[in-house]
């Protein structure tokens, strides 16, 4: 089966039943995504599968099967941070990072959705990315900002 | 966990009694039991189907079965679900009482242990599962009586 | 005021790039060719006697390279202080979750598969799945054989309350007497998971005659010597390296599942990696401990207080040995720093078979806060004074001790309270149905061993050694911030080195606010040494007296010469490296705290019992405050994690077994329920170590369920006094109440 | 990773019903996934086929075919949401697709699996009954409709057989004059399942209740249509005691479970408040 990982071709004998998030972090090497509830809840796994945010903990390898996923690696153009990266660095949107990635994905997905997105939408956005160190007050600073920058 | 029933039956408690000691009539009204065969003495193996929720369980295993003549029956035993990896332990005990001349109960008291996924499950759910596992058995059991 | 470059500067995390990249490694990300996996098997009984335990279809199951139980693991038991974990459960379990025997196998898949395959036949034990139970006098007892449990303070008879103090202050009974009115009140807090977002995960490599590890742990000298005693090797043997954490709050101290790991990868003869899930997360953690607080209080008609009883009962669970101490502290807390002649204060630690308790985010201090801030209000309620008024009153001032018989220095609790009032226009009318509430908590920041290491390379580069591993809260950021303050280096030029255990030999690592005290201290010291050897080096090279060499950040001055030397260019010249380090081992009593008040602004729903969070102040004594972004991180997430804890989350209990089992059930607060949050700063110059800072990391959570308890009662006149604050208690309070006044009135019409 | 099992990638309905109808109880129907995988990941659920749905054509369309939108089983729960059609034709349905779980979760969750998957606290259903939903079921034997009312019969079944799948679901569109809403109840996250949620879907006629439609989730082992609330108001004056009245009626067509949302009793109870809310939104709202 082929796909695009942040646009590099990719071709993979997945067996049926691998997950998505375990042919990103096993196969591919691309530990950025990472687990924490298996169940869809966290938001830790959060890829962009064809431009949406789905969970790749729940997501067959096969669903993704011609797909373009974008991953946390993916965010940055070579050495140049995506603005949101930029914004999280700055206004301490992150802490001990494993929710990170998930948080930056999801974010990046609302941006493209929504270039200005008021706040209460980016909290309903956000809903679905857990985050236990910051309380998320400045990961929506983070937001705003870099929708600011980029507006 | 602990489990009492009591199952209403509008027949003399001797009839009840009766039936109870018949292991295999029993076993058969009891939902989703299958292939049981009697391995001599009060043991018997079997198989019982439940589907909890979204999810189905074929538990097999033994159990030891005595009932008396006045209308008791004991079973212990124990059933696994390899697939799953769920398992359940159970200590039953039913008991016929008279209520009137053509009416009786039967008191069903299980002492339940649950393992591996279904452990998992919430009580209530199993609960919920648990009563109309009995429902149907009580069912089952006035058909049979009426069948008889 | 000193003059700072970088203290005090918002400054980005130093592992932010790599963290926001996707490049960090933690311990699941580590690359180790050829690991197998590790899983475990729980006990389904909450006490039970283990009659057998067959293995030979697990064995037999193609992929799987071992399977051990605790016959195979050696007689250690383990723990941070009372030592009384099996690693894996030998004879009899204590809890449902308890782990019991583990297997390794090719895959995940596989080794999950063969677990479910291993059969264990108990004989169920009767339990005692809470206090009440516990402490009956013919409760079986769980841990027949304490007194033989290393760490354990031996009791007179075996029991389940396992220690039991009591501190007297003057004379309680003398000051009930004299009381004019005695409130008494019992107020209880449920089981609260840390619910970092990062599971517990171990890897064992035996390589070179060593065990190569890497487990998500915030004091890695510590547990490198844990897993030592567990396993019965010298700590020389063991080398644990750095990988990043995902989050702590108190729940990543112990070794956990790191000595299964290792004897597994021993049985196997391979590298073994063992991540947890978040259903053993919750199942068979360590928790924030379930309390029962009864509080006695004799108080005068003008609202001094006279007498204060406490006492602390804590459910421990199964174990003691997660708690550092062996218990956690709290029972002063509810006390408090208030000014009382008279105090019994009592702390019970009680064995129960259920998921055992750890620490979490300042150990037994929200417990405690939650009682006697709430009890605090009933009292002010039966003196018909304001809460607010009732607590300036009896507050501490600067020089007088607590209620528990400590003396702070720089005691600002007052202004703290008032300036979180002041900003949260506490005495502005409200609306219906609107009620404010206001608590008030403190946390001083611990001692312990520090290192760290200075290293001044030729062409300018600084490399920052540390043994702390940061597991979110940014300590690394604020060393990089203390070692550019005192070299007048940029931040950039400052690399940051996290050493492996062979670094140091002794660390006590992150934890009880322990950063703010010893490690911005430990790396001042470092940074000293380096510029002292600097200058010792430039003064032999050139011949020159030392004190005629002074340093300003790069450049050398010496006394009678024009020109400016700079040491980057020197070193290279010299072919020389500096290197400063520092060691602190600070074992003294904790002499400053940080006091936090909030007042909590709440509407409630009365038909429904919802209560919302309008507005959270919280104002923090704080001394200075190294980095803004970062300290107001710690204040963030700490204050939503109090909430959580005030309104929804609970590790629900049912037979003994923690039934909330995924994020789907246990419930934490996303970024649609967080309230409009302000934060007051009271800066000063009086706080600890060379920058005269106060820690911020655990005092954020202590009030905010008495807070917002109290605004419930404030709103709709009904007390809250066990957590969380659901709908349903409000709803079932408020219907009580009705009910009751129905009934009051309903008499006259009868007569 | 997952147990083994076979992927099918069926490129028509009938190779999928085909393969269906062959491997029987030992196929599962595999649209989002978002309910399996969580299933099979905890060896709850453990399929030896699955038979992939998304190749096939014709069944991710959203149409306004005459009086009733068309909406086929493959149909993301977040197209549902953002449609321009659904929330031209019928706001309600787009609200309530709107309201499940978290955007990642509905860009992955299909209509059709979330309707087989029959979970009773899941949200579409309140409103599909409310607004009088049918599915179109088939499978090699044929294709039938089922009224979204009739499609649960217990905690995660439903009346689909195991061949048998959702091709679409057809929702006739509201009166133009219907007013409509969907409370849920989520006393503890924004992410959470209800404690109880409702949906309404009403007409007022010159003050008297012309017609409507009650459904509740969350409340019973599967969602509920509140017949006796609805009769007690139809043809009568609307008046805010009517109303208070007629949703005292849910406690009878309710039957919650104890979990961490909140006792049976509790619930119970807020069904009653969150219907009177529900119809005094519906009904009332031109007074208030």
């Amino acid at each position: 089966m082929r796909l695009t990982v942040n646009g590099q071709p990719v071709e993979t004998n997945a067996p049926p039943g691998q997950l998505l998030i375990d042919l990103l972090r096993a196969d591919l090497g691309l530990t950025g995504t990472k687990e924490a509830c298996s169940v869809g809840v966290c938001g830790a796994c959060t890829v962009l599968l064809d431009g949406r945010m789905v969970a790749s903990c729940l997501a067959l390898a096969a669903q993704a099967e011609g797909a373009d996923v974008v991953t946390v690696e993916g965010l940055a153009d070579d050495e140049r941070l995506d603005p949101i990266q930029e914004a999280f660095l700055e206004r301490g949107g992150l802490q001990c990072g494993i929710c990170t990635p998930g948080q930056l994905v999801a974010a990046r997905s609302l941006l493209n959705a929504n270039p200005a997105p008021s706040e209460d939408d980016a909290k309903r956005w956000m809903m679905g990315n857990l985050c236990r160190c910051t309380g998320y007050y400045q990961i929506l600073e983070a937001i705003a900002a870099a929708s600011q920058g980029e507006a | 966990m602990i489990f009492e029933h009591t199952i209403a039956v509008d027949a003399p408690s001797e009839a009840v009694a009766h039936f109870l000691a018949d292991i295999p009539k029993v076993a058969a009204c009891v939902p989703g039991v299958e292939d049981v065969t009697a391995l001599g003495g009060d043991e018997y193996e079997g198989r019982l189907r439940v589907r909890l929720g979204p999810v189905s369980f074929s538990l097999t295993g033994q159990a030891e079965v005595q009932s008396d003549a006045d209308g008791t029956l004991r079973a212990r035993g124990g059933g696994r679900d390899r697939r799953i990896g769920a398992g359940v332990d159970a200590t039953i005990e039913a008991r016929v009482e008279p209520l009137g001349p053509g009416d009786s109960e039967v008191r069903v008291t299980a002492d339940v242990q649950f393992s591996g996924r279904l452990a998992e499950l919430g009580q209530p759910l199993i609960r919920r599962k648990a009563d109309a596992m009995v429902r149907d058995f009580a069912r089952n059991m006035r058909a049979a009586f009426s069948d008889s | 005021m000193a003059d700072y470059v970088e203290i005090g500067m918002p400054t980005p995390r130093v592992d932010g790039v790599a963290k926001v990249t996707g490049a960090a490694r933690y311990v699941a990300d580590q690359p180790i060719p050829g690991a197998l996996s590790g899983a475990l098997v729980h006990s389904t009984r909450s006490h039970a006697r283990i009659v057998e335990i067959d293995t030979a279809e697990a064995r037999a199951l193609p992929g799987v390279h071992a399977v051990i139980t605790g016959e195979d693991v050696g007689h250690y038991l383990y723990g941070r202080m009372i030592k009384d974990i099996p690693v894996l459960a030998r004879g009899v379990v204590r809890y449902s979750g308890e782990r019991v025997a583990a297997v390794a196998a090719e895959t995940e898949e596989i080794a999950r598969h063969a677990a479910d395959l291993i059969e264990v036949t108990y004989e169920e034990l009767p339990a005692v799945l809470d206090l009440d139970a516990a402490l009956a006098p013919d409760a079986p007892v769980l841990h027949p054989d304490l007194n033989s449990y290393p760490g354990m303070r031996p009791l007179d008879e075996p029991s389940n309350a396992y220690r039991w103090t009591v501190d007297n202050r003057g004379d309680l009974d003398a000051g009930f007497a004299e009381a004019d009115i005695i409130v008494e009140g019992v107020y209880e807090t449920q089981r609260h998971h840390q619910a970092y977002l990062e599971p517990h995960a171990s890897v064992v490599s035996f390589e070179d005659g060593r065990a190569h590890v890497w487990t998500n742990t915030k004091a890695p000298q510590n547990i490198r010597d844990d897993l030592a005693a567990t396993v019965g090797i010298s700590r020389d043997e063991i080398v644990l390296h750095h990988s990043h954490i995902g989050g702590d709050f108190g729940g990543k101290g112990t070794p956990m599942d790191l000595a299964v790991c290792y004897f597994l990868a021993q049985a196997a003869g391979r590298p073994v990696r063992m991540v947890a899930d978040y259903i053993e997360e919750f199942m068979a953690g360590m928790p924030r401990h379930s309390t029962r607080t009864r509080l006695r209080t004799g108080v005068m008609r003008d609202g001094t207080i006279r007498a204060h009883h406490v006492q602390f009962f804590v459910n421990s669970g199964a174990y003691a040995g997660y708690k550092p101490a062996g218990v956690i502290g709290g029972a002063p807390r509810a006390a408090g720093p208030y000014h009382i002649p008279n105090t019994r204060i009592e702390a019970v630690h009680v064995y129960t078979n259920i998921v055992p308790g750890g620490h979490m985010r300042a150990p037994g201090s929200p417990q405690a806060v939650f009682a006697l801030e709430s009890h605090l209000d009933e009292v002010a309620g039966r003196l018909g004074m304001d809460p607010f008024e009732f607590r300036m009153r009896n507050l501490i001032d600067d020089g007088e001790e607590t209620a528990w018989g400590q003396h702070f220095e720089h005691v600002r609790v007052k202004e703290t309270l008032e300036a979180a009032a002041d900003a949260a226009g506490y005495a502005e009318p409200r609306a219906p149905l609107v009620g404010r509430g206001i608590a008030i908590g403190d946390h001083g920041s611990g001692g312990g061993i520090g290192n760290a290491e200075v290293a001044l390379e030729p062409g300018g580069r600084v490399v920052l050694g540390t043994a702390i591993f940061d597991q979110g809260s940014g300590t690394h950021t604020t060393l990089q911030q203390v070692v550019a303050e005192e070299l007048r280096a940029p931040l950039h030029r400052i690399e940051l080195q996290v050493w492996d255990t062979d670094g140091t030999v002794d660390d006590s690592g992150i934890g009880g606010s322990r950063a703010s005290r010893v490690n911005t201290n430990v790396a001042y010291q470092a940074a000293q040494d380096a510029r002292r050897k600097l200058v010792q080096l430039v003064a032999e090279r050139l011949g020159e007296p030392e004190a005629a060499i002074t340093l300003d950040g790069d450049e050398i001055r010496v006394e009678g010469r024009e020109e400016v030397l700079r040491w980057p260019e020197l070193l290279v010249e010299w072919e020389e490296r500096v290197v400063g380090r520092a060691y602190i081992e600070d074992r003294e009593p904790v002499r400053v705290t940080g006091f936090v008040a909030q007042v909590a602004e709440v509407e409630v729903d009365p038909e429904t019992g919802e209560l919302r969070v309008l507005g959270l102040t919280t104002a923090h004594d704080v001394g200075r405050v190294l980095n803004p972004v970062g300290h107001q991180g710690q204040i963030n997430g700490g204050v939503v994690q109090g909430l959580g804890y005030a309104l929804m989350e609970e590790l629900a209990i049912e037979d003994g077994r923690v039934t909330t089992l995924s994020f789907g059930d246990y419930k934490i607060p996303t970024s649609f329920d967080i309230p409009e949050l302000r934060t007051v700063l009271l800066e000063s110059e009086d706080g600890v170590g060379p920058y005269a800072i106060k820690g911020i990391g655990e005092t954020p959570n202590v009030p905010v369920a008495a807070a917002i308890a109290n605004a419930v009662a404030d709103a709709v006149g009904v007390r809250i006094a066990d957590l969380p604050l659901t709908s349903e208690k409000v709803y079932r309070a408020l219907a009580d109440e009705a009910s009751r006044s129905s009934r009051a009135d309903a008499p006259e019409s009868t007569e | 990773m997952l147990h083994d099992f076979t992927f099918h990638r069926p490129g028509t309905l009938p190779e999928a019903l085909a393969l269906l109808d062959e491997h029987g109880y030992d196929a599962r129907p595999f649209a989002g996934g978002t309910a399996l995988v969580v299933l099979m990941k905890q060896s709850l659920a453990l399929p030896e086929h699955l038979v992939s749905l998304d190749g096939i054509e014709g069944m991710s369309e959203i149409r306004l075919d005459g009086e009733a939108l068309h909406i086929g089983a493959l149909v993301r729960h977040r197209d549902v949401e953002t449609s321009p059609l659904v929330r031209e034709a019928a706001p309600l349905l787009a609200e309530t697709y709107g309201r499940v779980a978290t955007v990642r979760i509905r860009n992955m969750a299909t209509v059709g699996g979330g309707l087989a998957h029959a979970d009773p606290a899941q949200d579409p259903p309140a409103a599909l009954i409310a607004l009088g939903a049918s599915v179109r079921a088939v499978s090699s034997r044929g294709a039938r409709t089922i009224a979204v009312e009739d499609l649960f019969f217990d905690y995660y079944e439903s009346a689909l057989e195991p061949d048998e799948i959702i091709e679409s679901v057809a929702v006739p569109r509201p009166a133009p004059d219907a007013r409509s809403v969907y409370l849920k109840f989520l006393p503890r996250t924004e992410d959470d399942y209800a404690t109880v949620a409702v949906a309404a879907v009403g007409e007022v006629d010159d003050g008297v209740c012309t017609d409507v439609r009650v459904a509740l989730i969350a409340a019973a082992p599967t969602p509920v249509r509140a017949t006796e609330v609805e009769r007690t108001l139809t043809g009568q004056p609307v008046t805010a005691e009517a109303i208070r009245e007629a949703a005292e009626a849910v406690r009878d067509h309710v039957d919650p479970l104890d979990d961490f949302r909140g006792s049976a009793d509790y619930k119970r109870e807020m069904a009653v408040v969150f219907t009177r809310r529900a119809l005094e939104r519906t009904l009332l709202a031109e007074d208030a």
